[in-house]
Formats: structure tokens, sequence, C-alpha cells
């Protein structure tokens, strides 16, 4: 049993560094939060879960951590991006299409 | 192990402070703060006074950002006002 | 057994924050740096679970709750600041 | 009665977190924690409402179930997404903001579908505009927007609908 909580620690451990290494590599912000969203997300879960599972008496605690993760951490990225969006931060050089700009009345160049 | 990790989270919070230091745009300079304060929490947690910890990840990364912000965005609202009159 | 996956763990986390720290360094816009400190909020939380098991006090995560409640209203703050000022 | 739904919704809330919060709970932490809970329902909080919106049906319980599976599995599928994409040595990424459209009405509902959208393989939701959401998406697939509006929102909007719709 201690043996699968450190499992699965160590593989919420893996997601957040997947997350960080997400954050040096990718070539513009959104990206970057694409992978700092999701990504550490599904860690800390993971990471919380084995803690829960090699110390039973936690898992309240735990539990409520993972419930503040979901429901605060897509919020903080949400309010994050708009502001960049409205601040003028552009979509990098691979971007395809961009309909928000279209919407709002430069040009509509979606495909 | 641990000293380790204290050591680390040390230098890390040395290179944060040296970073706010040396920004040029204060908002980055707020947000690198909090990134003191966020270490500065950890290592207060490894050197076992949890209600320090908590003290300081309550007063420094909310309120201090927070009221740092409030006197960027009066200073700004200042700046935009002078020219016009 | 536990204690060394979890230490094994544990060092990953570190090499992360370290990643996470070096794009609040490099990050060109504010917006990016608070990306990055977001990101490292969440592995200071996952870190301070593991320092919990360590001293094996439940208490610590009381830390990581006030933390992530807390971290989430500066992420805001600075959110709101960058679109229009606070 | 939308009011007193709301009410009774952020009781059960309330005691539910003060479960978790002292999960090797005794007795006398469990009155402590009823009666504080008794106590905020009565204060008038603002946007208390918001929570009135849930349905209280059967059906909509064995939905919400459901629910929650569903949004776990496309979490995982995102992370393996994005682990796919971040440890490619290429970096397969085509990022674009679509506008997607949505028809659950109440504030709740959106709430929810905003978020999971952010959660779920490569969007994030940027800006709500009425009945349209903008989306980043990492690798923009499909031209039409009817295709888009199904691969994104019409998994969640299934659940969505009947539990608070």
């Amino acid at each position: 049993m201690e043996i699968l909580g450190g499992i699965f620690a160590i593989a919420g451990s893996i997601f957040l560094f997947l997350a960080a290494l997400g954050l040096i590599r990718m070539p513009d912000l959104y990206d970057r939060m694409q992978a700092g969203t999701k990504a550490t997300t599904l860690g800390t879960m993971l990471f919380l879960i084995g803690l829960a599972i090699v110390e039973p008496l936690w898992t309240g605690k735990a539990a409520l951590l993972i419930l503040f993760v979901i429901f605060s951490n897509p919020l903080s990225s949400h309010t994050l991006a708009r502001a960049a969006y409205h601040t003028g931060v552009t979509l990098g050089e691979r971007a395809s299409c961009d309909e928000l700009a279209g919407a709002c009345g430069d040009e509509e160049d979606s495909a | 192990m641990n000293l380790a990790i204290v050591i680390i989270l040390g230098l890390l919070m040395l290179i944060a402070a040296v970073t706010a230091l040396y920004l040029k745009t204060l908002s980055s300079a707020v947000i690198a703060s909090g990134a003191v304060s966020l270490l500065a929490s950890i290592l207060f947690l490894l050197l076992a006074a949890p209600d320090v910890a908590m003290t300081e990840a309550a007063i420094g990364s909310a309120l201090t950002t927070v009221v740092f912000l409030y006197a960027l965005s009066r200073m700004r609202g200042k700046k935009k006002e002078e020219p016009r009159d | 057994m536990a204690d060394l996956l979890f230490n094994i763990a544990a060092v990953i986390m570190m090499i992360s924050l370290v990643l996470a720290m070096v794009r609040l360094l490099l990050g060109p816009t504010a917006a990016d740096r608070a990306v990055a400190l977001d990101a490292m909020t969440i592995i200071a939380l996952s870190l301070i679970g593991w320092i919990a098991f360590m001293s094996g006090r439940v208490i610590y995560l009381d830390v990581a709750l006030v933390y992530g409640l807390i971290s989430f209203v500066g992420v805001v703050a600075i959110a709101r600041y960058v679109e229009r000022g606070v | 009665m939308r009011l007193f739904k709301a009410r009774v919704v952020l009781l059960v809330l309330a005691l539910f977190i003060w479960f978790l919060l002292t999960y090797p709970f005794d007795a006398q932490e469990l009155i402590a924690g009823g009666i504080a809970a008794l106590v905020i329902i009565l204060i008038p909080l603002p946007g208390i409402a918001v929570l009135g919106e849930i349905r209280w049906t059967p059906k909509a319980l064995i939905y919400g179930i459901a629910y929650l599976f569903y949004f776990l599995w496309q979490l995982i599928k995102a992370n393996i997404d994005v682990a796919f994409r971040v440890l490619h040595p290429r970096l397969p990424i085509e990022p674009g903001i679509v506008r997607v459209k949505t028809h659950l009405k109440t504030r709740l509902g959106r709430f929810l579908l905003a978020n999971s959208i952010t959660l779920t393989p490569g969007t994030i939701t940027l800006e709500t505009d009425g009945d349209d959401f903008y989306v980043h998406w990492i690798k923009v697939e499909g031209i039409q927007d009817k295709e888009r509006t199904k691969k994104i929102v019409a998994g969640f909007e299934r659940f969505l609908e009947v539990i608070c719709g």
C-alpha cells in the first residue's frame, strides 16, 4: 500500500516537472499557460492522492486541497489570459487564426 | 537531503530578491517579490515553524502584493492626469 | 520504502521549482512572470505536502490550504492590475 | 423558492467542507460545525442565488456523478496530450483563438463549462461574450464552426444541461 502511494507521488511530481518544462519550452504566453495549468492540476492531484494513501487519516485535508486547486487554478489562468490578451500580448508566429480579433472589428482572417 | 533543499531554496530566494531589484517594470518586480515570500514561507516550514509560515504566506503573498499594486495603480493614474494640466 | 519514493518525488519537484523560477527570470512580459508564479505556487503546495509527510504533522497541511487560497487572490490581483489597474 | 434552494445547497456545501476539514471528527466538532453553518446560511450573502440553479431530480444526481468521471477522464487525457506536446522535439503546436457557441443559459452552468474547457485537451477559455466563448486552442482542427463546437463543448454540455440547464 505504501509503495502504491509512493508511485502516485512520483507520477504527480513527474507531471509537475513536465509543466515546468513546458513553461520553459513553449514559444508564447498562451501555450505556456496550457502547460502550466493542466499539468500542475493533475500533478498536485496525484501527489495528494498518494499522500492520502500513505497517511489515511489525512484524506480529508488532501481532498479539500484538491478541490481548491481544481476550482481556483483554471479561474486564475483564465483571468491572466484575458488580461494578457487585452494588453496586447500576441499569439506566436505559428498561430493560424484569431477570431476574437475579428470579432473586435479588425478583420476576419479565419481560414 | 533536508540541508540540500534548504540551501537550494535559499539560493533561489536570493536570486528572486536580486531580480526584484533589477527588473525595469515595477509590476514584474512585485511578482518577483511575491516569489521571494513564497520561498521564504517554504523555508519557515522546513525550519518547523508552521505559524510563521502561515503568516508569511498570508501577508507576503497576498497583502503585500495587493497593497503594492494598489499603490502602483494610484501612481499610474496620477501620471496619466498630469499631461492634461 | 515510501520514504525513498517520496524523497525522489521531492527532488523532481525541486528541479521543476528551479525551472519555473527560470521562466520567472526570463519572461518577457509581466503576464509571463505571473504564469510562472502561479505554477511555482502549485509546485510549492505539493512541496509543503511532502514536508508534512516527512515531519508527520497534519498541521502543516493547513499552511498549504491557506497558501492555496491566498495566492489565488494574489494572482487575480496581478491580472486585474495588468489589465487596467486594481 | 430559488433563494431557499440556494441556502440548502450552501448548507450542504458548508457541512461537506467542514467534514473534510475535520475528517477524523468526533461528535462535538460536528455539532459546532453544524451550528456555524446554520448561522452562515442565515446571513444574506450577495450572489448566493447562483447556487440555486442546481436541479434536484435523481436524474441530475446521476448525471452529476457521470460528469465527474467524464471530467476526470478528460483531465487525464489532457495531461497525456500536454506531456506529448512538451516532450516532442519539434513542439507540434499550431495555436489559434476560435469562437464556440453554447446554449447553456444559467451562470453556474457557464462557469462550470468554462472551467471544464480550461482543463480539457488543448483549450483555454479566454473571453466570454453573451453566448460565445472565445477559446485558445493549441492545435486548431476543423474549419467549420459547428465542428469546433462539437469537439470542444458538446461533451460537457450533454451533462451540464441536465444538472443546471
